[in-house]
């Protein structure tokens, strides 16, 4: 039988993976959005274990809305992406740094 | 009675006080005559009740007044009041200044005559005059210093009259900060007299006099002081300013600056008396201590002897006779320290008319000369001005002391009475006063003979216009001629008290007890009496005067002077490159202005930046208030460059705080 | 038994993907890999009985929003060659916090199970429809909610097509209402008075 | 399968504005620049009337509906009122200052009016999710208006970081969240209360969701160490946008603290304040530090925002009605305030002229005494000098934090106010002390925003005088 | 509420009210901006004349008090009510601000709305600071006033107005609101910002000290003492002749009031065990301010720094108190500090406003404070001579003006306390006569110093007028203060009997 902490500690590697992603790379800011996806989903099997060991729906509810607005969010982000591009002819992050101090 | 006694002294104090006020305020539409009338009508008027109040007193046996004009203030219970203490020396002092004063105000008209500021010296003068009264007649320590610093203003005002000369501004800022400093001590001896006796008032502070001898203070280390010590040393340094006593004397000679009726009126007859006749005023306390007598005493001896020696060396004319103002200060403190207060305050009324006619005279030559008061430049004025010489010649004699004059029934009492007195440095003070009496002679023939005898050492020149300069130093344009009778009338009216009056009155105020209940002196240094026996009327003191050492001692020093000045003319230069190191001392007044210039001034001008660029700007401002001020910018810049403009900082930060938190967390 | 190698298999698997995410050198391949993490994660959702959620997770993620990525990645190319600039020097500080985070979480939740207990699982029968479980709950209880999640939708709609669509300025269009409104009078022909020439140099 | 139909009117107001929302979508497709207006006109009517039916729904107690998913009460009430007011001054104020830069689109009325509703459903969520889908929607609207400036290089920049670590805040939030349900078996903030106040110690996930919760709201707010993104985007985004971004969301979010919290862990008081105490002395100091080295007025004003933050967390971690009271009210009054603020840089600006240096304000008081005096009303009221109403919010909070016994508290934050005050004075030096230069023209602008800004400057000073109705109003809204 | 007419809320609220009227005829009608201001002004000043009228002497609680609630939740009151101890001090504010106004007439070109308003509102403000007996309407009051000041100097002020106002607002700033938290503390215990109840409520020693320092921190900067005092001379020097004026005569003295009002009566026992500080603090700035004073070679900053060392005087006599007190356990002889202090923050409003004035008058002929730039000017000015003699003579207490009371008394209180500390205080006899009359030989006497001096015109009617109305009291108290001493008497004496009760 699997135990909901294995889940648990899924979702916690999974969200330290994508805490060490953001940081990491600094050149491509789409990928920061890739490793924001993977942070939700490190929520979203949190979300789902609980409410299987728990035997409530109302996780997995959550979830699908976590998809949702999931879904959304990534659509705003891109669009955003193309607009910097837009202005700068690159997403570097590096390049993002107009605004400081 | 009292009723009218009453009214009496208020006019007295106010007729100067309202005549001075409508010829200062209004000075645009007073007419120049009518501001010399204004004030001697005003003057005038105080000077015939000041008298009919002496002789209240003295014949017509009126009893001591004090009264109370107004509430000044009540500050927690204590009363504040202006009054008049009014008394038989209360009312020898105002005959004496309201005299004096009114003559100066009649001479004044002839030697103001062509000055652009005569109203502002009428009414200054008049001014004077009302803050001498109030000092005089103040029955309580508030209304006495008031007087004391009102007085003060106005010679600071009339020292400084000719504001333009650089030399009279500085005199006058000097003469005030001096007696400030005389003042500093005063305060404090007041406030003393309020803290141990409750009160300010006269008659409560002498009537809790004995209950102070026992008291004592401590004001450093272990060391405690019996309280009436302090408290008189302390007042006596405020008489040691006004009465211009050694150290605080500097001011004084610089204070000829001011016209010379001021320097009769305010720096010879009245004001500098202030310190003698306070101190007589206060002669219930001081008798208490007698380390303070003795300090008194020493002080004016030193003075009497040492200024008079100053004296000797000077050329100004007005300089000789402000030193020998200085040094009779000296022997009036001298015989206040030795408990004659008597004799002190005889000495001052004598001084207060020979020494007016002496700087009257002088200042009648001063006219004459144009303005000239270098005595080197003067010389056999006899024949032109005879009244003025023979004036100056009764002046002289008095101030001698000079058997039968004025002079030599006060003077020859205080060395007697320091003679006879048993305190502490009586001693020197005797030999001080006694060489005084030859020094005195000496530097007055001195004067006498630069300025009236030998040969003529000033030119005439012809075809220079005429015209009123403040420092003629060139030649005149025509023979120096006897002045105006404006000017004559005063010497002459000044030159027959200076005669007569101690003739008339020695027994009287020395023996007489004439002060009564004024002035105090406790039994126990009863030097007057022991004199008393010894008096056998003014003729017979006169005679015995032939057999004692002091007129020799003056008369020496007449004939040195004569030997000197008019028989070897030369001689004077010779001792003079002779004793060089004694000469420069002199000359340089034992270099009490250096050093008070370095010191005092400088000092308190070094003290001052230094605080001001040290602590002030650059500790205070630079490090505690700019300093913090820049370093919080200085962080500013610091902390700004943490908002690096990259994403990834950011979300580091972010990411670094969350850590953070959960670490706590569960750390805890 | 054999969930527990299911379980092992797939976490490994997702790990890997996710590792792959951040490290290779090509959003491309990221991009993939993102795919892969979430095909392998709507298998484990399965075994926690999450069906829908496990097929929404491959039709909507997998197919739209991953399609978008990637269909953006090769919109903008990036210069691959750059990318990997400056990640080994990052990489022990990244490595780190990843690590300390992880620890934390796995100290809570392992060690510690959260400080709670959770009873057993109810197994469910043949006839039980996840689904139906869901969509009876969604559209009654969660009505709400649901509506707000569409306002989100339309918010993304909106914000997408404000932001990004434009017309290029190179494209010529037909504007009928502009050649309809045309008047000669106002916007054909312009009528311009000028002042008769003074003959220069007069009678000469 | 039985299911009652939940109670809407409770709802009633959000449903208009989803509604009004949609239909001028609908109409502003139709609508050519010339007349525009109109949408201007619907989003400003809508909100007047959404206001009208809030008071109107608005009952005494809290109301719960949608399986208790929705809580209408008194706090929620007020904060709405207020969050429309600032809405409905956004676009008061930035209606010339879009036209002169062709912004002018029905996007941005749309936008702002769907973020009003997510901060409406944030006010009122009493529920995970809600409180997720509303935060989410405000966001989504707030990266979406601060790019909507296309063009500008700075504007989409600060979108993209905002985007990002909004992102990453929420997915921490959810995390937190996902916790928080693992642990308690509910998403209802009702049911949450209960469970950790039945329950006897905190059980170590609670302690530990508390970490990411704490840091999902901190950023909503702007708090120190999760701030980075608010002067960037505060500098970054057109003006009007930053006006909104900087005044409105601050309820909502203040909101969500009351929610998440107090109603919902306000069992843990003790293990979250001492966080918050950290948050807001740290959020303090680097508010007010920082600040004093900005030349750009709207980054000062976003690092003034942090220090005041620091304040508003002040007087949530006192922790008692008295103390959220006077966060309530701080929070409202510097609303108030920042809207005034920002207005004034818009009123400034002209077309190609953004006015958002502190230098472009020099010699204002040369150039229209009037507004140099709102100016100085809104600098001097941030810096907490009476008799203008920052001061009476700094004074409620310190009297909440010394209520508590936490004096020294107080002493450290009336330090960092001296700070602070510093470069507030130093706007007004230049306003007034300075001399205007050559050629500056007199403030022109629209009536409109010329007499709504005075009134927003007025009320600055008026709420000063008379603070007592307004506190009477916090006090009331926020009983337990 | 209140039967009587509510004189107080007038006199905060009338001029208030004038300055936005003058600020609306700047736009209008800049032309009768003058005269509206003064006006008000007079109107001002004429209804704070029966505070003095219809005191009644003889009791030592509020009078003319006005009570309404004012913020409910904070059980805020709008309560005014003065005692002997604030009556004189708003009576000096009133007639201070015609002064200025008269002063500004035709010197301001620039914003002259604005200045009068400026002046107009601070007087408001100050009336209220002087009236306040509710501790939070003091406060809001005390700290409103820093904005007029702030624009006042910074607007109309010298070349370094901006250090110096800046300097100016964050010093005060940083002293009063230490002094909120104190308040507030307070409000937290007792329950209500009632100043009578702050000064009935029992502390203990730490919570005491505490609140002393706090309030010390607020009023040292304000009277200023030393070394909290660099902020005057540079808001001296900076700020134009009325702004100096207002700040020499009257904000200086809040401070000093407040140690009155608030400092001594609510933590006794904290002043008995720090009187030591605040006497040696005194001391301090009597001497070593006057040192530095001297070498000033800028008047405004000379006359800056006599106001520093003349405060001196109100704070030693104030504190001279518990000294004495804790010396002979007996009250006698201790008002009379207190009185001492009390009478030279009024003659000192007078005086130092008079020698602003003074060197206002020569600023606005020569365009320089430099003494250097002067000398020989009684040449040309003897009017103007007369008077800035006499209030030299003032300045360094001369018996006869007003400066000599204050001074008087507090010297002879202080030799109840100690004979050094009287030493110490008798120092300004020296001290003020010397940068006193110094100053005077400089600017005044000599030869005409230059062809700038020789052609300045003496003081016109106006100047004449102004200068005029500052010697009259100046003169008036110094032969009889009787009247001052009388009004506050009872008040003192209240006081004194309160703060030697221990709170422990």
């Amino acid at each position: 039988m699997i135990s909901l902490f294995d889940f648990l500690a899924l979702s916690g590697a999974l969200f330290a993976i994508s805490v060490a992603g953001i940081f990491l790379n600094r050149k491509n800011v789409i990928l920061l959005l890739m490793c924001i996806e993977l942070m939700l989903l490190a929520v979203n099997f949190n979300f789902i274990a609980f409410s299987h060991y728990l035997n409530d729906l109302a996780g997995q509810v959550f979830v699908f809305f976590i998809l949702t607005v999931a879904a959304a969010e990534a659509a705003i982000g891109l669009a955003i992406v193309v607009v910097v591009f837009r202005n700068r002819q690159s997403i570097n992050v590096e390049e993002l740094d107009t605004m400081k101090g | 009675m009292d009723q009218n006694l009453q009214t009496i002294f208020l006019i007295i104090v106010l007729a100067p006080l309202a005549a001075a006020a409508v010829v200062g305020l209004l000075m645009r539409f007073v007419p120049r005559a009518a501001s010399h009338w204004l004030t001697i009508v005003g003057v005038g008027i105080s000077c015939v009740l000041s008298l009919y109040v002496l002789w209240q007193m003295t014949f017509a046996g009126a009893g001591t007044e004090n009264v109370t004009v107004y509430t000044w203030g009540i500050a927690d219970g204590v009363h504040f009041q202006v009054g008049f203490l009014v008394d038989r020396l209360t009312a020898l002092m105002i005959s004496v200044v309201t005299f004096v004063s009114l003559m100066v105000h009649i001479y004044t008209i002839g030697y103001m005559h062509d000055d652009p500021g005569y109203k502002r010296f009428f009414s200054y003068i008049s001014l004077f005059t009302f803050s001498m009264l109030m000092l005089v007649m103040s029955n309580n320590f508030l209304q006495l210093f008031f007087g004391w610093e009102a007085v003060g203003l106005v010679s600071y005002l009339l020292i400084g009259f000719w504001y333009t000369r650089p030399t009279a501004i500085y005199a006058n800022l000097k003469a005030f900060l001096v007696n400030r400093v005389g003042d500093f001590g005063f305060l404090l001896g007041i406030a003393l007299v309020l803290t141990y006796t409750g009160s300010l008032d006269y008659a409560d502070v002498f009537a809790k006099a004995p209950a102070l001898s026992g008291q004592t203070i401590q004001l450093f280390g272990a060391h405690v002081w019996a309280v009436p010590t302090v408290i008189c040393i302390l007042l006596f340094v405020g008489a040691m300013g006004k009465s211009a006593q050694v150290p605080l004397h500097v001011w004084l000679p610089d204070s000829m600056e001011g016209p010379t009726p001021i320097s009769a009126l305010i720096h010879a007859a009245t004001m500098v008396t202030a310190g003698i006749f306070m101190v007589a005023r206060m002669s219930p306390l001081f008798e208490l201590s007698n380390t303070a007598l003795s300090v008194v005493m020493v002080i004016g001896a030193i003075t009497a002897f040492f200024m008079g020696l100053v004296g000797v060396v000077q050329n100004d004319i007005k300089r000789v006779i402000a030193y020998s103002t200085l040094s009779q200060l000296g022997y009036m403190t001298t015989a206040l320290g030795a408990s004659a207060y008597a004799a002190g305050i005889f000495h001052l009324m004598t001084h207060a008319f020979f020494k007016a006619l002496l700087f009257l005279a002088a200042g009648s030559v001063i006219i004459a000369m144009h303005h000239e008061q270098d005595m080197r430049k003067m010389g056999g004025l006899r024949k032109y001005m005879p009244i003025t010489y023979w004036t100056f010649v009764v002046g002289s004699l008095a101030l001698i002391a000079f058997p039968g004059f004025s002079g030599f029934f006060s003077k020859d009492t205080i060395i007697d009475a320091v003679h006879e007195s048993q305190r502490a440095g009586s001693g020197f003070a005797y030999w001080c006063v006694l060489l005084g009496a030859f020094v005195t002679a000496l530097y007055t023939f001195r004067a006498l003979f630069m300025t009236f005898h030998g040969k003529e050492r000033f030119t005439i020149e012809a075809g220079h216009g005429h015209g009123h300069d403040d420092h003629g130093h060139h030649g005149l344009t025509h023979p120096p001629k006897e002045s105006p009778w404006v000017v004559t009338l005063p010497l002459v009216m000044l030159a027959i008290p200076s005669v007569v009056i101690g003739w008339i009155t020695c027994k009287a105020v020395l023996y007489g007890g004439y002060f009564g209940s004024a002035i105090y002196v406790s039994p126990s240094h009863h030097v007057m009496e022991k004199l008393g026996e010894e008096f056998h009327g003014s003729g017979a003191m006169v005679l015995a005067s032939l057999t004692s050492p002091t007129l020799y001692i003056a008369l020496a020093g007449v004939l040195v002077a004569w030997f000197c000045y008019i028989k070897r003319p030369e001689l004077p230069g010779a001792i003079a490159q002779r004793s060089k190191f004694l000469y420069r001392m002199l000359a340089n007044k034992f270099y009490f202005d250096e050093i008070n210039a370095f010191f005092v001034a400088g000092g308190a001008r070094a003290l001052g930046t230094a605080l001001w660029k040290g602590g002030d700007t650059a500790i205070i401002d630079g490090v505690l208030v700019d300093g913090s001020a820049r370093s919080v910018r200085w962080f500013a810049g610091i902390l700004r460059r943490y908002q690096s403009g990259y994403l990834y900082h950011y979300a580091f930060t972010m990411i670094i705080g969350l850590c953070a938190l959960l670490g706590w967390l569960l750390l805890k | 038994m054999v969930q527990q190698v299911i379980f092992i298999v797939l976490a490994a698997v997702l790990i890997g993907a996710a590792l792959g995410v951040i490290t290779s050198r090509n959003p491309v391949y990221s991009a993939l890999y993102l795919v892969l993490a979430f095909i392998t994660s709507s298998g484990l959702w399965l075994l926690l009985e999450a069906e829908f959620l496990g097929i929404v997770l491959v039709l909507v993620y997998v197919g739209a929003v991953m399609v978008l990525f990637l269909f953006v990645v090769m919109m903008l190319d990036i210069n691959t060659a750059t990318m990997r600039q400056g990640f080994a020097r990052y990489a022990p500080v990244g490595v780190l916090v990843a690590l300390i985070m992880a620890a934390e979480i796995g100290y809570v939740m392992w060690s510690k199970n959260l400080g709670v207990t959770f009873g057993t699982v109810q197994a469910h029968g043949a006839d039980y429809s996840n689904t139906r479980e869901l969509g009876n709950i969604i559209y009654t209880n969660y009505a709400y909610p649901f509506e707000l999640a569409a306002v989100i939708l339309l918010v993304g709609i909106v914000a997408a097509i404000a932001l990004t669509m434009r017309r290029r300025p190179g494209t010529r269009h037909q504007d009928p209402a502009k050649q309809v409104q045309v008047s000669a009078k106002r916007n054909r022909i312009r009528i311009v008075k000028m002042p008769s020439e003074k003959r220069a140099g007069g009678q000469s | 399968m039985n299911f009652t139909l939940p109670a809407f009117t409770p709802a009633v107001p959000e449903m208009f504005v989803l509604g009004m929302s949609c239909f001028i979508l609908l109409v502003d497709v139709f609508l050519n620049d010339r007349n525009r207006a109109v949408t201007w006109w619907l989003s400003l009517a809508t909100i007047a009337a959404t206001a009208w039916l809030t008071v109107a729904v608005a009952q005494g107690g809290g109301l719960l509906t949608f399986d208790n998913m929705f809580v209408n009460d008194r706090m929620g009430n007020v904060l709405k009122l207020f969050t429309y007011l600032t809405v409905a001054l956004v676009f008061l104020y930035s209606r010339d200052y879009l036209a002169e830069r062709n912004l002018f689109k029905g996007e941005f009325y749309v936008l702002g009016l769907f973020g009003m509703l997510g901060m409406m459903v944030m006010i009122s969520a009493h529920n995970f999710l809600t409180i997720y889908l509303g935060l989410e929607l405000l966001s989504l609207s707030l990266y979406a208006m601060i790019a909507l400036d296309r063009d500008s290089g700075v504007a989409s920049e600060s979108a993209m970081k905002y985007f990002v670590l909004g992102a990453i805040a929420s997915g921490t939030l959810l995390y937190g969240m996902s916790i928080l349900y693992g642990a308690t078996g509910t998403l209802d903030i009702t049911k949450l209360g209960v469970h950790i106040a039945e329950s006897p110690a905190a059980s170590i996930g609670l302690i530990f969701s508390l970490g990411f919760v704490i840091v999902g709201l901190c950023f909503k707010l702007g708090a120190v160490p999760f701030h980075m993104w608010l002067p960037d985007v505060y500098e970054g985004a057109s003006t009007p946008v930053t006006l909104y971004v900087g005044s409105a969301p601050k309820l909502a979010a203040f909101a969500l603290f009351m929610r998440l919290l107090v109603e919902g862990l306000g069992g843990l008081h003790d293990e979250w304040r001492t966080m918050l105490i950290v948050i807001s002395v740290l959020s303090m100091a680097i508010g007010s530090v920082v600040a004093i080295a900005q030349t750009n007025l709207k980054r000062m004003l976003a690092y003034s925002t942090i220090s005041h933050v620091g304040f508003i967390l002040l007087g949530i971690l006192a922790g008692t009605a008295a103390g959220y009271q006077s966060a309530m009210f701080y929070t409202v009054t510097y609303v108030i305030m920042a809207a005034a603020g920002f207005g004034m840089i818009i009123l400034l600006a002209r077309k190609g002229f953004e006015s958002d240096r502190i230098d472009d304000f020099k010699g204002l008081n040369e150039r229209s005494p009037w507004f140099a005096a709102v100016m100085l009303a809104v600098m001097f009221g941030m810096a907490g000098v009476p008799p203008f109403v920052g001061f009476f919010a700094k004074l409620y909070v310190l009297r909440a934090v010394i209520d508590a016994g936490m004096t020294w508290l107080a002493v450290v934050a009336v330090f960092f106010s001296i700070i602070s005050a510093y470069y507030y004075i130093r706007v007004v030096k230049i306003m007034y002390f300075d001399r205007a230069p050559e050629g500056a023209r007199p403030v022109e602008s629209g009536l409109d925003l010329r007499w709504v800004l005075s009134g927003n400057g007025l009320a600055i000073l008026l709420l000063g005088v008379l603070p007592g109705p307004l506190m009477a109003l916090c006090a009331r809204a926020i009983t337990f | 509420m209140t039967a009587h007419f509510p004189i107080l809320s007038v006199l905060l609220w009338l001029p208030i009210v004038g300055g936005l009227v003058v600020l609306a005829a700047g736009r209008v009608a800049p032309t009768s901006v003058r005269w509206l201001a003064l006006l008000f002004s007079l109107v001002t000043f004429a209804v704070s004349l029966p505070l003095w009228t219809q005191f009644d002497t003889s009791t030592a609680s509020m009078q003319f008090v006005e009570n309404i609630p004012w913020i409910s939740t904070f059980n805020v009151h709008y309560a005014l009510g003065v005692d002997g101890i604030a009556m004189p001090l708003i009576l000096l504010t009133t007639f201070m601000t015609v002064l200025v106004v008269i002063a500004g007439w035709e010197v301001i070109q620039y914003k002259l709305a604005q200045y009068m308003a400026a002046f107009l509102i601070m007087e408001g403000l100050m009336d209220g600071v002087f009236s306040a007996t509710d501790g939070l309407l003091f406060y809001v009051l005390w700290e409103a006033m820093l904005i007029p000041m702030f624009i006042i100097i910074g607007v109309w002020g010298g070349p370094r107005r901006v250090y110096a106002t800046i300097k100016f607002f964050l010093y005060t700033f940083l002293g009063s609101v230490f002094m909120l938290v104190a308040i507030i503390y307070m409000y937290v215990q007792s329950g209500s910002f009632d100043i009578q109840t702050f000064q009935q409520m029992p502390l203990g020693m730490t919570a005491q000290i505490l609140i002393f320092v706090a309030f010390l921190l607020a009023f040292a900067v304000k009277v200023p003492m030393w070394p909290v005092h660099t902020w005057l001379p540079d808001a001296h020097v900076e700020a134009p002749t009325g702004g100096s004026v207002i700040l020499a005569a009257i904000l200086l003295k809040m401070g000093a009031y407040g140690f009155l009002r608030f400092s001594m009566p609510i933590a006794p026992d904290a002043s008995q065990s720090l009187t030591w500080l605040i006497v040696a603090l005194s001391l301090i700035a009597i001497i070593y301010i006057g040192f530095v004073a001297i070498v000033q070679a800028d008047m405004k900053k000379l006359v800056a720094y006599s106001s520093v060392a003349h405060m001196g005087f109100v704070t030693l006599g104030f504190f001279l108190l518990f000294m004495i007190f804790g010396k002979t356990a007996s009250v006698s002889g201790t008002a009379m500090g207190v009185e001492g202090g009390m009478i030279q923050m009024i003659s000192h409003g007078f005086i130092s406003g008079a020698m602003f004035l003074c060197v206002g008058v020569l600023y606005d002929r020569l365009h320089t404070r430099e003494i250097k730039a002067y000398g020989g000017v009684i040449n040309m000015m003897p009017a103007f001579a007369f008077f800035f003699v006499l209030f030299a003579m003032a300045n360094c207490g001369l018996p006869g003006t007003s400066g000599f009371v204050g001074e008087w008394l507090v010297i002879l209180t202080a030799m109840k306390a100690n004979f050094w500390i009287a030493f110490g205080a008798a120092f300004t006899l020296f001290l003020g006569a010397a940068y006193s009359l110094w100053l005077v030989k400089r600017v005044l006497y000599g030869p005409v110093g230059n062809d700038h001096v020789a052609d300045m015109k003496d003081i016109s009617k106006r100047e004449f007028l102004i200068l005029g109305l500052c010697a009259i009291p100046v003169i008036v108290f110094g032969i009889w203060p009787a009247p001052l001493l009388d009004v506050m008497h009872a008040s003192v004496m209240n006081l004194v009997h309160h703060v030697v009760q221990s709170k422990l």
